[in-house]
Parts: structure tokens; C-alpha cells; sequence
């Protein structure tokens, strides 16, 4: 239990990891300062016979700096997010080289469309997998979501990713896996009654490990079809 | 201040009281829904018609408000507080269609 | 009104004399405003997801010569909800005025103009659901149903309102010093109409 | 009180103040009474119930987090669909979670702030007879009654109650197909329509009374910042709950008249009721903390016997928040597929909010800096407030944060800032509240003992219970699940999950102490002084209980609220109504008071 930030495993998790320390301090400070004023105050300041409290309505110079210098405080914590935010939602979209995968979500599952060999999606050697995501590590993933029913949200805590798949909508994230491994998929928007155990696992192959997956289950999806 | 509390209000039914021109407004609305009948059919841009069309429901709504339901004669205070939620509308609006446009 | 808001007698139609200046007019017409606030904001969700919807899906509205709706009509119908207002207007002078009987008449009038706005909306809703056009089929008929049917619901309010004014104008309750009654039920009719000649605009016209 | 003029002389043409005898039936007197002191308690006995009942549906959820998958002592009373065997079954576990916080937000909160504070103390307060429209007022009152019945009704329908969160989200909320939910959520659509109409309703009366009703004197720069608070709260209140009414009607005909709003089969935006409901939401989180900053202003000032710090910025920080409140709603759907861009402009906006929210705090400071702290029982729970609505404030600023709110969006952490704003704010202010103005309510003082005891008890239950809920939405807890174990990544932090169970169930014994306050002092408290706290507005300088009808007189009003340890007196306070010899006369004077003096 604590206020670290468990472990990141994607090329996002330093960045949002930062700002949140960054806000963590920043916020820290902010309430050390308020609550030790306020115990102090409590003490300094409890009634005793003969005492009478100061008379005064307010002071305009202490006014204009606690406006103040919170202003300059958010406004800083505003420009900074803004910048990691708009490196994830980036205008011109995920990078080039970025592999193309589909999730379709729907109750309760995470169904994975990958690319055949041909690298498309929307192709005839495209193949699904169920509750599994594999990806390679250090490329970029382009991931198209979707849901069949009800609004799900696709979240993989250790890579820091988190958007909401919308019927209806189709949503492109990216993401880049830094660490091999195998993190947990989970759902973090209420979907009905089986939202608690709408979970799936991501694989993060190296190349290699990848390439050999990738040209194994094909046939298999397509006899599933 | 003035001691308000004793001064007939504004709107308020003095005898000599002049009535607004109730009826001088309702031809002017007939005409105006003739007219807006007529523009909707026109073969013309469809911005340039819904602008058109805008226009005239707002002008209106605006006399409706300003005569008949007489804010024209009430007072400022009044008048501000019964424009107050429009810039909300416009807000909510506004803002939502950039997700879909 | 009940004990302390207003005297027996002289200024009823005037704020409270015994308060700091307020917003310069009698209670229960500033109420009546600040609830036309609260109706505005209602009508934005309703009118506002419409145009929102409507910019989202555009092929959903066929165009205007195409549509099952009856111009024509309801265009003789918005015709007649204003000439209420002009009525329900004529009423309100017609009591500052502390005519009795002219009073009654233009509030009978509007009792009665305005029923016929509710049931020509009715036929017109016959005649659609006829034809098809159901509210479950599809985001036009949707939005169209929502929208005139809680416009129809508030005329409908207010046609009850109303009856009840026209009641107590026959029973001789209002004069030239006190028609509160008559001027507040005004502003809500008047606002119904204001808010009929939007949707008549931006559902049958564009 | 030395006035100098004899008030029982002076009658005001269309006054009719106190009443000498009160001679209503039994029925128009308690029951379907016009008296707004009446209304507020009506108000306070109903939506303490319904806190009660949120509080009981909080221990179910705490036992199943606690302890999944494992019969609740007691649970074998509920019938099958909802926990067959003791064991809570996940959809009931959904409906739990959505009607706690429905009922909390919509049946306790709201109004235990606005039903109760807004009719109890308006009137008093700014020196009139009663609301502007006495009728209307109990007309809301018996609105949102039969409503809470309906919520309640929703439990024992066919199919469950609604469960797609009380945030209702579409399409799960409107498609019974997929969630298995059809009458109930009717039932939540059409009980929230109804206590809408009755917030409105009273919003109507709160507005107009306190612009047009104000004694003479009594200006906007004299307005008690509870009022302030409840002014600017009642136009929120106005103006976004027409939103929510529209949004859920138009979520009812999608679910029973088969109209297409938010299906998107039927070409609808799922998003679009995002957007109605936080463009309603956003300000309702406003309206359920403005009261208690309004609570707590005047509770601090007076504690601490020293005029409230800054009251001029406290009043425009008050209006800002109101303003800004209405620009920040997209913060709640940065995850949702919006546009990013609007993201960021939501983003900044809602950075700013805190700057007006932080003027406040630091104002609340400024009043006990140098002042002559006397802890009430009230008093403690407003600081008790000001360090806990603090943190969850700051908390509030890791979520503003687009990137950062990608991780913790929909986490125990949202959850931990709800329960901080929420409970820490706003339920410690309603007990500075309550436990300030009971005695003038029923006349009675509560045990002060007991109130004590039941300060700290909560004060620190309260932490052990929400504090490590930062802490599991860090370690990626999401929130409304049923069994967090179902995640290896979970599994470690189940311990957190344990604890916080053991300390709510404490936190809800704690409770009991103060309903058994309440209620023992209603028959047996103390008999209570007309101003036991010495304080300087309006409704203390009237008999606890006041009688019907609240003044004998017009009060005439010379000063601000805050006047505490004026030089210009003896006593560390100097009511509002005083004339001191250098005073000037309203410049409203009613006819008959200007006469005499
Ligand atoms: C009383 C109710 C209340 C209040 C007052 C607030 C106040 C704030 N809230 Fe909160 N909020 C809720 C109730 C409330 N909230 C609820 C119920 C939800 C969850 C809804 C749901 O999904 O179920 C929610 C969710 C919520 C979210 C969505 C999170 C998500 O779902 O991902 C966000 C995001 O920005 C947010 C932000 C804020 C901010 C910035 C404030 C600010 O107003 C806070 C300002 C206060 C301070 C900042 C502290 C005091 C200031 C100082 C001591 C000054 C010095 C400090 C600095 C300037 C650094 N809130
Ligand atoms: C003001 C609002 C409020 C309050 C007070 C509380 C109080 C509590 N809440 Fe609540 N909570 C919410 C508002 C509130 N909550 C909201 C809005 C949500 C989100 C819902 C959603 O996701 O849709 C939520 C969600 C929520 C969750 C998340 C569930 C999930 O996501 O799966 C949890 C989990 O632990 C929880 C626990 C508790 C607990 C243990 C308390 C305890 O503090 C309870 C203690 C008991 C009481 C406070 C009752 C005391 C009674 C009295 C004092 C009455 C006295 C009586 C007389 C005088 C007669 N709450
Ligand atoms: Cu899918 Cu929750
Ligand atoms: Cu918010």
C-alpha cells in the first residue's frame, strides 16, 4: 500500500509517471501547509478567558497571493499535462510502423483481430484471438476499438492505457511495450454483471518470440472460422 | 436609494397607461411565418437557408418576449436575469457538436 | 397568497413593501421567470440533442420535400398558437384595464384557441403514426415525438391553467389592482408559444 | 437586546409576522404544513432516513469487497435473486453500488443541504415571514417524497433494481437485454423525474425569496454566507437539473417507447448521454458542496468569534466556482472517446476551479488566524471539513490531469476523491450543520459529549476507511467490481480491501452514536436558549423553536453577520438587528417602522 506508482511497461508509464509525482509533491505541499495552519491555528488560537479575538474583516494583500500563486501553480500543472497528453492522443495519429490490431469488445470477452502476414486488417488471412492480446515489444501498437453492446473500457494498467470502447465508435489508440512479460487486460467501465471478470492477459513477445507466435495459431483461426 | 417600495413599477396599470401594439405584432408574426414558409421551399444553399431561417424564428421569439410577455417595459434586473440561461445553451451545444462535426 | 406575503389591500402587484429592494417586481412573477429559466434548460436538452444528433447523423433526415410531415397543417396550427398569444395578451390589457368582460372573453378565447392547437397536434400525430412513422423508427421520428409531444404536454399544462384563470376572471376576482393570476399564467403561455416557433422552425422548416 | 424602538408598535401594512396563538389542525401544522421550519424538518427526518439507508447498502458492498464470495452474516433474510444464500450475486452487487449512490446523492446529500438548510434558514435568516410561495414549498416537499418511495420501490420489481451505476450510463442503462435490468431502471427514470420537479420547484421558491424578501437592511453585502451559498446553489439547482430530467426522459422512451437517442443501433450517441448527464453532474457536485462551504463559513466565524475572513472574495469565489462549474463537465470523459482537444480545454478549465475553491480555504484560515477558537461540537466538525474536503480537493487535481486521469480514471481513486468531497466535505459540514441549528429547530440542545465523541470516532474511522482507498486506485483497483480477486494484480492489495471493511463497519456503528443523539435530545436535550451560540444572525434574536410565522415584527437589519469582537461592544458579538447609537437607518424603511423612528 502506498502512493508508488506500481511498475510501468510501456513507453507512456514514465511520462504520466512523472506528472503524477510531480502533482503528488506539489499537492503534498499544498496540504501539509493547510493542515499544519490548521492544527497550529486550533492551538495557538483556542479561547482563553480574558482573550479577544483580533477584529479585522480581511486583508486584500494576503487575498491577491493565495489567488495568485495557486493560479500559477494549476495553470503549470495544466501546460505540462497538456504536453504528455497531446504526445498520447497525437493529431497525426500512431506512428507509421505501428502494427494494426482490432479489439472488439463485447459482454464479457476482448476479442483481438491481428493482421495476416499481409499486414492489413479487414483482410481475408486475418485471424481472432480471445482474451489475449500478444504484441511484440518496442513497436508501436495501433489498436482499433470497438464494442458490440455496451460501452467497455480497455485497460492495461501496466502500460498505463485506459479508453473506453463505444458501440458505435471506433476509437484508434497506440501504445509501445517496453518490458517482455505477460500483464493483465482489464475492463474499468460497467458493462453488466460479469464487468468484474471481463479480463484478459497481453503477451509481450521479443521480435523473435512474436514472429514465431504470429505463424503458429493461423491455421487453427482459420478452421475456426 | 430611492424608496422604491412606493413607486408604481414599470408595466404597472396606471389609467393613463398606453397599450403596446398587441396587434401591430401578431400581423407582424403572421407575416413572418409566411415568409419563413416560403424561404424553406427555396432551392437555395442549404447553410444559407437554415441561417436565413434561424434568423427569423429568433426574431420572433424575441418579439413575442419583448411585448408579450413585456419585458420591453419591465426592469433591468429583471430582464438580465431572464437571459441568463441562454449563454448555457449555447455552451452545452456548442461544444458537444465539435465531438461529431 | 398566504400570511405575510402580501397586505389585503394596494400593492399586490408591487414587491413586498417591507423588503430591500429586490428584482423590482411582485413575487409571483419573478417566480414565474425564474421557472421560465429552469423551462429554457429543459427544452436545451431536449432541442439541443436534436441538432446535436441531427449534426452526428445527417442522413437520418430525408429532405425537407421528402418528409412525412405535415407542413402545411402545422403551419396553420402554429398560425393559431399565436393568435393565442395575441388573445392571452389582449386578456392581460383587458385587466389592467379592470374590464371585466372583456377580460373573460380574450381568456375564453385563449382557453379554446388553445385547445384546438392540442387537438390538431393530435390528429396530425394520428395521421404520422399511420403512416409509419413511429417513434421507434428512428432518430428523426425520435427526437420529432420527444420534442412536440413535452411542447404539447406544456400547452396542455397550460390550457388547465388556464381554465382555472377564466374560471376565477368569470367569478369576478380579478380587477385593475390585482390580475397576478392573469399576467403570470401569461408568461408561461406566452413562453410555450415563443418555444413552439423554435421547433416550428428547426423540425418543420429546416 | 437594547433596541431602542418599542417593535411591538409597529405594524407594517401587509405584515403579518408571528402569530400570537397558533391554531391550525394538527394535519396542516406537522403534516401537510406551509411553515418553512416545519418543511426543513420534514426535509431532515426524510433524507436522514435515506443517508441511513445509503449507509446500510455501503455495508453490503463493503462486506462483498471484503470478503467475496462468502455468505453475510445476516444476509439469508434477502430473497434469491439477491443474495441466495447470504451470498451477494453480482447484478444485486451492481444495483448496491448504483443505489448507494443514488440514494446518497440524490435523496441524502442534496437535500439534507438545499430541503433541509434551504427552508430551515432562509426565511430566518434574511428576516422574512416565510417563503414567497408557502404552498409550493410543501408541494415539494410531497413531491420528492412519493419519489423516494418509488427508488425505494425499485428493489422489490421484477428483474433487478438499476444497476448500470448512478451514472446510468447507455446503452447499458436502457437496454434490458444486456443488463437484464427492465422495470427497475423505469422506476430510477421515473423517481429521479419526479425529485427533479421538487428540486426545481423549492429552487424556484429559494430564488425568489431571497431576492425580493430581504428585511430592511439586510443588502447583499449583509447576507449571511449561507445564504450566498444556498442563492447561487438554488440556480445551480434551476438550471441543471432541467438537464437531467431531459436526458433521463428521453433514456426512459429509449428503454419503453423504443426512440433511438443513445442506441447506436438505431443510429443514437452513446456519448451524447455522457454529455447531458456530467453537463448536468459537474454543477451537481457544486450544489452538493456550496451549502456546506456556506455551513461552514458561518460556523468558523463563529467559533472562532472573529468576522469571516475576505467576505467580499468569499461571496465572488462562491459566484466563480458557480461559473466555472458550468465549462468543466468533459473531465469526467477524457477516457470516453472525446475529442482530445476538447480534452485539453476541459483540462484547464478545470485547473482553474481549484483557484476560487483555494481563496476559500485559505480564507477559512484567515477567520481562525488571531481569533478566540471556542470548539462547539459544531465548530469541530467544520474543521473537520476544512482538513478533509482539502484532500479530496487536491485529489481532484490528479484527475484534472488528462494523462494521469488515463490511469486512474474509473480506479479506487475516483472513488477515494468522491467519498473525500463527498463525506469528508459535505456530510462533516451537514453535522456542523445540523448540530448548529438543532437547538433553534427543535428547541433542545444535543449532548455535547456525545457529540464530541462522535466527531472523533468519525474523523478518524472515516480516514481508515477512505484514505487506503487512494492506495488501491494507485495499485489499478477499478472500481464497481464485484470480486476484485478475480485479478492476479489485485490480489496483493486485497488486505487494503479487508481493513477498510473492518473500518466501515465501525464508521457505521459510530453513526448510530449520533442518530441516537439526535433523536434522545429531540424528547430529552436540554431546554435551549434563544442564541446558545452567541451568534449575530437573524434567527437567533427569535424564540428556539420560533414560533409560527418566524418575527413579530419587521426585523430591521444594521450590519453584516460577522460582526464578532467588535470594538464597539462589550460582548465578543453584536446581533445583526442592534442599533448601536451611530448606525444609519435602512435606506427601505416600511412605512410604518420610518414613522416611529
Ligand atoms: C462535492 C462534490 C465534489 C467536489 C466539490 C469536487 C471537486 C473537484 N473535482 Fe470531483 N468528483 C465528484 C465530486 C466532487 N468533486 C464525484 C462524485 C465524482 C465521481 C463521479 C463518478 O464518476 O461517479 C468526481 C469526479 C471527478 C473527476 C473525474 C474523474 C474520473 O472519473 O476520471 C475529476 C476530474 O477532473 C474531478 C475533479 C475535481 C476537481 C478539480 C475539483 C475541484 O473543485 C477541487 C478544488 C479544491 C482544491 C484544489 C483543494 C483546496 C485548494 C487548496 C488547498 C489550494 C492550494 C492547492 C493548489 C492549487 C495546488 N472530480
Ligand atoms: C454523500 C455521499 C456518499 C456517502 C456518505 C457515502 C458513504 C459510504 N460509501 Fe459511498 N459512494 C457514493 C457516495 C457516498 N458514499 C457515490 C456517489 C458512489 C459511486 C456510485 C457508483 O459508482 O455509481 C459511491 C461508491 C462507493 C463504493 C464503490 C463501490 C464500487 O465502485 O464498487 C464504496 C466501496 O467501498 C462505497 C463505500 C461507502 C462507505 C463504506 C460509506 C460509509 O461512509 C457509510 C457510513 C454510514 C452512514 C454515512 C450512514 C449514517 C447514518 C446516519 C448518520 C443517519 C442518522 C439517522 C438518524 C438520525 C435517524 N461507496
Ligand atoms: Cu466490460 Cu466492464
Ligand atoms: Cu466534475
Amino acid at each position: 500500500m502506498g502512493w508508488i506508482m506500481p511498475e510501468g511497461a510501456s513507453t507512456y508509464a514514465g511520462d504520466i509517471d512523472r506528472l503524477y509525482y510531480l502533482i503528488l509533491v506539489i499537492t503534498g505541499v499544498a496540504l501539509l501547509i493547510v493542515e499544519v495552519a490548521l492544527v497550529a491555528f486550533a492551538i495557538k488560537y483556542r479561547e482563553r478567558p480574558g482573550r479577544r479575538a483580533h477584529y479585522t474583516h480581511g486583508n486584500m494583500k494576503a487575498e491577491v497571493v493565495w489567488t495568485a500563486v495557486p493560479t500559477v501553480v494549476v495553470v503549470m500543472i495544466g501546460v505540462l499535462s497538456a504536453r504528455v497528453w497531446g504526445d498520447i492522443h497525437r493529431r497525426e495519429g500512431p506512428p507509421a510502423d505501428a502494427i494494426p490490431v482490432g479489439v472488439m469488445a463485447k459482454q464479457f470477452e476482448w476479442n483481438t483481430t491481428y493482421a495476416g502476414p499481409d499486414g492489413q486488417l479487414g483482410s481475408a488471412d486475418d485471424f481472432v484471438t480471445r482474451n489475449e492480446l500478444h504484441v511484440p515489444v518496442n513497436r508501436p501498437i495501433s489498436v482499433m476499438l470497438e464494442a458490440e453492446d455496451v460501452i467497455h473500457s480497455f485497460f492495461i494498467p501496466a502500460f498505463r492505457v485506459k479508453q473506453d470502447a463505444v458501440p458505435g465508435m471506433h476509437i484508434r489508440i497506440w501504445f509501445e511495450a517496453t518490458k517482455p512479460g505477460t500483464y493483465e487486460l482489464g475492463c474499468a467501465e460497467l458493462c453488466g454483471l460479469g464487468h468484474y471478470r471481463m479480463r484478459g492477459l497481453v503477451t509481450v513477445h521479443e521480435q523473435a518470440d512474436y514472429d514465431r507466435w504470429l505463424a503458429q495459431p493461423r491455421a487453427a483461426a482459420e478452421t475456426n472460422r | 436609494m430611492p424608496d422604491v417600495a412606493h413607486q408604481p413599477g414599470p408595466g404597472e396599470a396606471a389609467p393613463e397607461h398606453k397599450e403596446p401594439p398587441y396587434i401591430a405584432i401578431f400581423f407582424v408574426l403572421g407575416v413572418l411565418t409566411l415568409v419563413e414558409l416560403g424561404v424553406a421551399f427555396l432551392p437555395w444553399p442549404k447553410l444559407t437557408l437554415i441561417l436565413l431561417l434561424l434568423l427569423l424564428a429568433v426574431w420572433k421569439a424575441v418579439l413575442v418576449a419583448l411585448y408579450y410577455m413585456h419585458l420591453r417595459f419591465e426592469p433591468n434586473r429583471l430582464r438580465m436575469l431572464a437571459i441568463a440561461p441562454l449563454p448555457l445553451a449555447v455552451i452545452l451545444v456548442v461544444a458537444v457538436i465539435q465531438e461529431f462535426s | 397568497m398566504a400570511h405575510g406575503a402580501h397586505g389585503a389591500h394596494g400593492a399586490v402587484m408591487q414587491p413586498p413593501l417591507y423588503a430591500e429592494p429586490g428584482a423590482g417586481v411582485y413575487n409571483e412573477k419573478l417566480g414565474m421567470w425564474v421557472f421560465l429559466g429552469s423551462e429554457v434548460m429543459f427544452f436545451t436538452a431536449l432541442i439541443g440533442s436534436y441538432i446535436i444528433l441531427r449534426v452526428a447523423t445527417p442522413a437520418a433526415w430525408a429532405p425537407l420535400s421528402e418528409r412525412v410531415l405535415n407542413v402545411p397543417i402545422t403551419a396553420v396550427n402554429t398560425f393559431i398558437l399565436i393568435c393565442s398569444s395575441v388573445t392571452m395578451v389582449k386578456a392581460f390589457a383587458a385587466a389592467q384595464l379592470g374590464r371585466q368582460q372583456a377580460l373573460c372573453r380574450w381568456l375564453l378565447a385563449t382557453v379554446l384557441i388553445g385547445a384546438t392547437f392540442v387537438g390538431i397536434q393530435v390528429f396530425e400525430y394520428q395521421e404520422l403514426i399511420h403512416k409509419g412513422f413511429v417513434p421507434s423508427a428512428g432518430l428523426f421520428p425520435s427526437t420529432f415525438y420527444t420534442m412536440t409531444g413535452f411542447h404539447g404536454f406544456h400547452v396542455s399544462v397550460g390550457v388547465l391553467c388556464l381554465i382555472y384563470v377564466t374560471w376565477k376572471a368569470f367569478r369576478g376576482k380579478y380587477t385593475g389592482a390585482d390580475h397576478r393570476g392573469v399576467e403570470v399564467v401569461g408568461l408561461y403561455w406566452h413562453f410555450v408559444d415563443l418555444v413552439w416557433i423554435i421547433l416550428f422552425t428547426i423540425v418543420y422548416l429546416i | 437586546m437594547a433596541t431602542t424602538v418599542p417593535r411591538e408598535e409597529l405594524l407594517v401594512e401587509g405584515y403579518t409576522g408571528a402569530h400570537p396563538v397558533d391554531d391550525r389542525p394538527f394535519i396542516r401544522k406537522y403534516i401537510f404544513s406551509t411553515d418553512h421550519k416545519v418543511i426543513g424538518i420534514q426535509f431532515l427526518v426524510m433524507s436522514l432516513f435515506f443517508l441511513l439507508v445509503g449507509g446500510v447498502l455501503a455495508m453490503v458492498i463493503r462486506w462483498q469487497l471484503g470478503f467475496p464470495g462468502r455468505p453475510m452474516p445476516g444476509g439469508g433474510v434477502l430473497p434469491e435473486t439477491m443474495a441466495p444464500g447470504g451470498i451477494v450475486l453480482p447484478e444485486f452487487y451492481n444495483s448496491l453500488v448504483t443505489m448507494h449512490g443514488t440514494f446518497m446523492v440524490f435523496f441524502a446529500i442534496m437535500p439534507l443541504l438545499v430541503g433541509v438548510f434551504g427552508n430551515y434558514l432562509i426565511p430566518l435568516k434574511i428576516g422574512a415571514p416565510d417563503m414567497a410561495f408557502p404552498r409550493l414549498n410543501m408541494a415539494s416537499l410531497w413531491t420528492a417524497v412519493p419519489a423516494g418511495l418509488l427508488m425505494i420501490a425499485g428493489f422489490f420489481v421484477e428483474g433487478h433494481h438499476a444497476s448500470a451505476g448512478w451514472t446510468a450510463y447507455a446503452p447499458l442503462s436502457e437496454s434490458p437485454e444486456y443488463s437484464g435490468v427492465s422495470n427497475g431502471q423505469v422506476l430510477w427514470c421515473l423517481s429521479l423525474i419526479i425529485v427533479g420537479l421538487a428540486s426545481i420547484l423549492g429552487a424556484v421558491n429559494y430564488i425568489t425569496t431571497i431576492i425580493n424578501m430581504r428585511a430592511p437592511g439586510m443588502t447583499w453585502g449583509r447576507l449571511p454566507m449561507t445564504i450566498w451559498s444556498l442563492f447561487v446553489t438554488s440556480i445551480l439547482v434551476l438550471l441543471a437539473i432541467p438537464i437531467l430530467s431531459g436526458a433521463v426522459i428521453m433514456l426512459l422512451f429509449d428503454q419503453t417507447i423504443g426512440t433511438t437517442f443513445f442506441k447506436p443501433a438505431g443510429g443514437g450517441q452513446p456519448i451524447l448521454w455522457q454529455h447531458l448527464f456530467w453537463f448536468f453532474g459537474h454543477p451537481e457536485v457544486y450544489i452538493l458542496i456550496l451549502p456546506a462551504f456556506g455551513i461552514v463559513s458561518d460556523v468558523i466565524a463563529n467559533g472562532s468569534r472573529k468576522p469571516l475572513f475576505g467576505y467580499k472574495m468569499m461571496v465572488a469565489a462562491t459566484v466563480a466556482i458557480a461559473f466555472l462549474g458550468w465549462i468543466v463537465w468533459g473531465h469526467h470523459m477524457f477516457q470516453s472517446g472525446m475529442n482530445p482537444t476538447l480534452g485539453t480545454s476541459f483540462m484547464l478549465s478545470t485547473m482553474l476551479i481549484a483557484v476560487p475553491t483555494a481563496v476559500k480555504v485559505f480564507n477559512w484560515l484567515g477567520t481562525m488566524w488571531l481569533g478566540n477558537i471556542r470548539f462547539h461540537v459544531p465548530m469541530l466538525n467544520a474543521m473537520g471539513f476544512v482538513s478533509m474536503f482539502v484532500i479530496g480537493g487536491l485529489s481532484g487535481l490528479f484527475m484534472a490531469s488528462t494523462p494521469v486521469d488515463i490511469y486512474i480514471h474509473d480506479t479506487y481513486f475516483i472513488v477515494a476523491h468522491l467519498h473525500y468531497v463527498l463525506f469528508g466535505g459535505s456530510l462533516f459540514a451537514l453535522f456542523a450543520g445540523i448540530t448548529f441549528w438543532y437547538p433553534k429547530m427543535f428547541g433542545r440542545m444535543m449532548n455535547a459529549t456525545l457529540g464530541k465523541i462522535h466527531f472523533w470516532l468519525t474523523f478518524i474511522t472515516y480516514n481508515m476507511v477512505f484514505f487506503p482507498m487512494h492506495a488501491l486506485g494507485i495499485g489499478g483497483h477499478m472500481r464497481r467490481i464485484y470480486d476484485p480477486t478475480q485479478y492476479e494484480f489485485l490480489q496483493p492489495l486485497q488486505w487494503i480491501n479487508v481493513f477498510i471493511t473492518y473500518s466501515a463497519f465501525i464508521l457505521f456503528a459510530v453513526q448510530l452514536i449520533f442518530a441516537y443523539n439526535f433523536i434522545a435530545s429531540w424528547f430529552n436535550g436540554a431546554k435551549a436558549p434563544d442564541n446558545p451560540w452567541e451568534d449575530n444572525a437573524l434567527e437567533w434574536t427569535v424564540a428556539s423553536p420560533p414560533p409560527h410565522g418566524n418575527f413579530r415584527t419587521v426585523p430591521v437589519v444594521y450590519r453584516g453577520p460577522y460582526e464578532y469582537s467588535s470594538p464597539e461592544v462589550q460582548e465578543d458579538f453584536l446581533p445583526q438587528t442592534r442599533k448601536l447609537p451611530g448606525d444609519r437607518e435602512p435606506d427601505v424603511m416600511p412605512p410604518g417602522l420610518r414613522a416611529e423612528t
